[in-house]
C-alpha cells in the first residue's frame, strides 16, 4: 500500500532540470515543456531550481569532468524517492560526443538513471511520453519505499 | 565600508539555463568584484571537429543547439572557401532564410529569459508562445526541431517546395502583429524599463576593449554587423545594423527585439528572390589549404578557421564563438551594481555556455 | 598558403606586445588567438584582427616550452583568448593562470597537442 | 501595465497548449524521426555503418544484420542518402523513450521494416573515488 503522502507526490511531481554539458538544444526543449504550448503544469508538474524541492531530475548533457561532482552533488541533495531521466541522446549515451576528451559519455556513468529519452534533440512530446512512463517506474518505487518503512 | 562577502553565483541556478558560476564579493548589497568561473561546458568539440571532415558538419550543429545552424553554415562556408566554390543562389537563399528562421527563436529565447529574470513571468510565456510558432515552421521546412541537419559543403541537401515557400509567408503575416504586440510591451512597459535602465552599464570604450560582438556590441554604439559583409545571400537584401548607444540591459533587449522585427523583413526580401536552380554542387577530392569563415550568430561574430591537409583529418579547427567575447565582458558589467540585478545583467549579455566552453 | 610558416623564432615572444599594439591602435579588434601543433611539435600561433574590410593576421612560431607575453593590458577581451590557449596546448602565458576549461585532476593535460596523445572520450562501450 | 492588454485578450483567446497524450502529436511530413531498414534490399556493403557520425549503426555482414542503437542516432539522414539501394527509409515516427537505451535489430528473417528490440548494458552510476 503507499502512503498518502506519496500518492500526493505522484500528483504533483516537480522538476529540476540541470545541463551537464549538452549542446543546449534539449535544454531548449525541456523550457518548451514548461511554456504555453506544451505546459507540463498540465500534469502537475512544476520546474523548480532546488534540488531539496524536486522529486524528479532531468539531466541533459554528457556529463563533463568538471560537472561530474555537481551533478553528484545534486543528485545526493535530492530527497527519495526521486527519478533521473537522461535527456537526449547525449545523456542517454553520449553519443554525438563520443569523440571528445573531456566527457563521461552518459548520466548513468555518474548517477543511476531511470528513464532514457532518445532524440537529438528529443522531441517535447518524447520528453512527455518519458515523464508518464518515469511516473509509472516512481510508483513501483514509492510503492517498495512505502512498504519497507511500515515492515 | 561594509564588511565584504564572497557569494557563489550558480552553477546550478534559477536564472541560468545552463551552468555558469559567477563569484561575487559584496560589500553589503553592492558588488564590488566578480570573478567567472566557466568551463562546465567544455566537452572538447575543436578536437572532435577535426577527426573527419565529412561528419563535422552534423557534429558542428551540436557545439550549440540555439545556433545550430550558423555553426554549421559557418563550417561549411570555411570548406567551400577552402575548395574554392560559390554555392547556387538558391542554396545561399535558404541558407539565409533557415539562419534569420533561427535568429528569431534564439532572440525570443533571450528576450523570454530576461523577462523571466526581472520577474516578469507573463511575459516569459508570451514571447515562447509566438516562439513556438517560428519552431514548427522549421520543424516543417527541414524535418527537425533544434538541430536543422540541412547544411552540407557545397550548399543545403534540403530544398524548400513552393508550399513551404508559401508557408513561410504565411507564418511571417501571422507572427508579424504578434512580434508587433510583444514589441509595444518591451519598449513602453514601466516595469520592465525600471528594472533595466541603466543598470549594468557597458560604455562604448569598454565594448570596444573587451572586443564585444553582437547585439551587445550594437547597443553600446558599435556599428559592426557581420552580415554587412554579405555572406550567404545577405548580399542581396537591404537591411542596416540596429544600433543603440546607452550601453544598458534595456538597450541589449531592445537590439535584439529590433532584431527580431529585421529579421522578419529580411526573411520576406528572400521569399521572391528564390528561382528555380541546384540547392548544392558536390565537392571532389579532400580540402587542402586553409580558411576563415565568419558568420553573424544571434550572439554575434562566429569565427571558424580551418587548416586541412588533404587528408580526411582536418590539421586543425578553431572556433571563436560570439559568446566567449560577450559573456567575460561581464567582468566590467558586474562591479558597482546591486545584488538583485546580478541575474539580470547576466542574463542580458545572453550568455551561452555551450558556445562559450564548447 | 605558407607551406614552411614563419620561421621559429625566440623574440617573436617578445614581439607579439608590439604588433598587437600596432594593431590595436590602427582600429582593428582582437577576433582570435589560433594555436597549432606542427609536424615537428613547434607552436604556430596566429594573432587575427577585424580590421575592416577584412580579416588581418599575423603569425610567429615558438616552441611550447616558451614563455609568452601576454597581451591582455593591451586587449583587455584577449585574456579569455589567451587562457583557452594555456588550457588547450599547455602553454606559457606571462601571469596567466591555466583552469579555464579544463578541470584539475580529471581532464587530460593539454588534449589539443599531438604527444602526448590527447585521451580519448568516455564513450567506453564504442 | 502596457502587459495587461495583452493578458486580457490572452484570457479569451483559445488554448494554444497541444493535448498531447490523449491527441497525438502533430508530427509533419517529411519530420525526420527514425530510420527503418528494409533487409531484402540490403547488400550490406556498410556504406551507412562508415557514413554515420555517431557511430549508431553496426553491420553484420556474417550474421545479416543491421544494428541500430536507437539512442545513439541523431536523424541527420546521411544514412538514407548514401544507400545505394535505397533500403534505408525515415519515417515521421519518433522513438520511443525505454528504461535502458534501445538497440533495434534489423534481420534478414524477420519481414519489412520489422525489428527485434533489444537492450545496452545500463550502468548504476559511479561511487565517489
Amino acid at each position: 500500500m503507499m502512503t498518502l503522502e506519496s500518492k500526493m507526490r505522484i500528483r504533483s511531481p516537480w522538476i529540476m532540470h540541470f545541463d551537464t554539458g549538452s549542446c543546449n538544444g534539449c535544454d531548449m526543449e525541456v523550457w518548451a515543456l514548461l511554456t504555453p504550448r506544451y505546459d507540463i503544469e498540465r500534469f502537475g508538474a512544476m520546474n523548480r531550481a532546488n534540488p531539496k524541492q524536486a522529486d524528479i531530475l532531468l539531466i541533459t548533457g554528457p556529463v563533463t569532468k568538471r560537472c561530474e561532482d555537481r551533478l553528484r552533488n545534486l543528485y545526493e541533495q535530492t530527497p527519495e524517492p526521486k527519478l533521473v531521466i537522461a535527456c537526449g541522446d547525449c545523456a542517454s549515451t553520449g553519443a554525438p560526443f563520443h569523440n571528445c576528451y573531456n566527457v563521461n559519455g552518459g548520466v548513468d556513468k555518474v548517477i543511476p538513471v531511470d528513464v532514457y529519452v532518445p532524440g537529438c534533440a528529443c522531441r517535447p512530446e518524447v520528453l512527455i511520453d518519458a515523464l508518464v512512463l518515469g511516473l509509472s517506474k516512481w510508483r513501483e518505487k514509492a510503492a517498495g519505499a512505502d512498504k519497507e518503512a511500515e515492515g | 565600508m561594509g564588511r565584504a562577502t564572497t557569494i557563489p553565483f550558480g552553477p546550478q541556478h534559477a536564472a541560468f539555463l545552463e551552468p555558469l558560476n559567477v563569484t561575487l564579493t559584496l560589500e553589503e548589497e553592492k558588488v564590488v568584484g566578480a570573478v567567472l568561473n566557466q568551463g562546465y561546458n567544455h566537452r572538447g568539440m575543436e578536437h572532435a571537429l577535426s577527426l573527419d571532415y565529412r561528419k563535422s558538419q552534423y557534429i558542428s550543429e551540436r557545439v550549440c543547439g540555439i545556433c545550430s545552424f550558423h555553426h554549421s553554415t559557418a563550417y561549411c562556408q570555411g570548406l567551400e572557401s577552402i575548395y574554392g566554390i560559390d554555392v547556387p543562389e538558391r542554396g545561399r537563399l535558404i541558407r539565409t532564410i533557415m539562419m534569420e528562421c533561427q535568429r528569431l527563436t534564439s532572440h525570443l529565447l533571450a528576450l523570454g529569459h530576461i523577462a523571466e529574470s526581472v520577474g516578469y513571468e507573463n511575459l516569459f510565456m508570451q514571447c515562447f508562445r509566438e516562439r513556438e510558432l517560428v519552431m514548427t515552421l522549421v520543424n516543417r521546412i527541414s524535418g527537425n526541431r533544434v538541430h536543422y541537419s540541412m547544411n552540407v559543403a557545397g550548399g543545403v541537401k534540403r530544398d524548400i517546395s513552393p508550399e513551404g515557400l508559401k508557408d513561410i509567408q504565411a507564418t511571417m503575416s501571422r507572427l508579424r502583429p504578434r512580434l508587433r504586440e510583444l514589441h509595444r510591451v518591451f519598449s513602453r512597459d514601466r516595469t520592465l524599463s525600471k528594472r533595466t535602465k541603466g543598470i549594468g552599464v557597458l560604455s562604448n570604450q569598454a565594448a570596444r576593449e573587451w572586443g564585444n560582438v553582437g547585439p551587445v556590441s550594437r547597443a553600446s554604439g558599435i556599428p559592426r554587423d557581420i552580415r554587412q559583409d554579405g555572406f550567404a545571400a545577405y548580399s542581396m537584401v537591404k537591411f542596416s545594423p540596429i544600433v543603440r548607444e546607452e550601453g544598458d540591459c534595456y538597450a541589449r533587449m531592445m537590439v535584439r527585439m529590433d532584431e527580431c522585427l529585421q529579421s522578419m523583413d529580411i526573411i520576406e526580401q528572400c521569399l521572391p528572390l528564390i528561382k528555380d536552380g541546384p540547392v548544392a554542387i558536390q565537392m571532389k577530392g579532400h580540402p587542402k589549404g586553409e580558411a576563415y569563415s565568419r558568420v553573424e550568430a544571434p550572439r554575434g561574430e562566429l569565427v571558424y578557421f580551418i587548416r586541412a591537409n588533404g587528408k580526411t583529418a582536418l590539421e586543425r579547427i578553431k572556433l571563436r564563438t560570439p559568446a566567449l567575447m560577450n559573456v567575460a565582458s561581464l567582468l566590467a558589467m558586474l562591479p558597482g551594481c546591486q545584488l538583485a540585478d546580478v541575474p539580470t545583467i547576466t542574463v542580458s549579455v545572453d550568455p551561452c555556455i555551450c558556445c562559450t566552453d564548447r | 598558403m605558407n607551406e614552411a610558416g614563419p620561421k621559429i623564432e625566440r623574440n617573436a615572444c617578445l614581439e607579439v606586445r608590439k604588433r598587437t599594439k600596432e594593431m590595436v591602435e590602427a582600429g582593428a579588434r582582437m577576433i582570435a588567438i589560433v594555436a597549432l601543433e606542427r609536424e615537428d611539435g613547434s607552436i604556430e600561433l596566429i594573432y587575427s584582427f577585424d580590421r575592416q574590410p577584412g580579416i588581418v593576421d599575423f603569425r610567429f612560431q615558438i616552441l611550447p616550452e616558451w614563455e609568452v607575453d601576454s597581451v591582455a593590458d593591451i586587449f583587455t577581451g584577449a585574456l579569455t583568448l589567451e587562457r583557452e590557449v594555456v588550457d588547450l596546448f599547455g602553454l606559457k602565458y606571462k601571469g596567466i593562470p591555466p583552469g579555464l576549461f579544463l578541470e584539475a585532476g580529471k581532464s587530460p593535460v593539454a588534449p589539443l597537442r599531438r604527444r602526448p596523445a590527447p585521451a580519448k572520450g568516455g564513450d567506453e562501450d564504442g | 501595465m502596457s502587459m495587461l492588454t495583452s493578458s486580457i485578450k490572452n484570457l479569451f483567446s483559445r488554448p494554444f497548449t497541444t493535448r498531447y497524450p490523449k491527441v497525438p502529436a502533430d508530427l509533419p511530413p517529411g519530420n525526420r524521426g527514425r530510420v527503418l531498414y528494409d533487409m531484402s534490399r540490403c547488400i550490406f556493403c556498410r556504406k551507412c555503418e562508415r557514413s554515420c557520425p555517431t557511430v549508431a549503426i553496426i553491420t553484420d555482414r556474417d550474421a545479416k544484420t543491421q544494428t541500430v542503437i536507437r539512442h545513439r542516432c541523431i536523424g541527420c539522414n546521411t544514412c538514407v542518402e548514401v544507400c545505394p539501394t535505397e533500403t534505408i527509409t525515415m519515417v515521421q515516427e519518433y522513438s520511443r523513450p525505454d528504461t535502458a537505451p534501445t538497440v533495434n535489430v534489423f534481420s534478414l528473417d524477420l519481414p519489412r521494416h520489422e525489428y527485434r528490440i533489444e537492450h545496452l548494458p545500463r550502468h548504476d552510476g559511479r561511487k565517489k573515488d
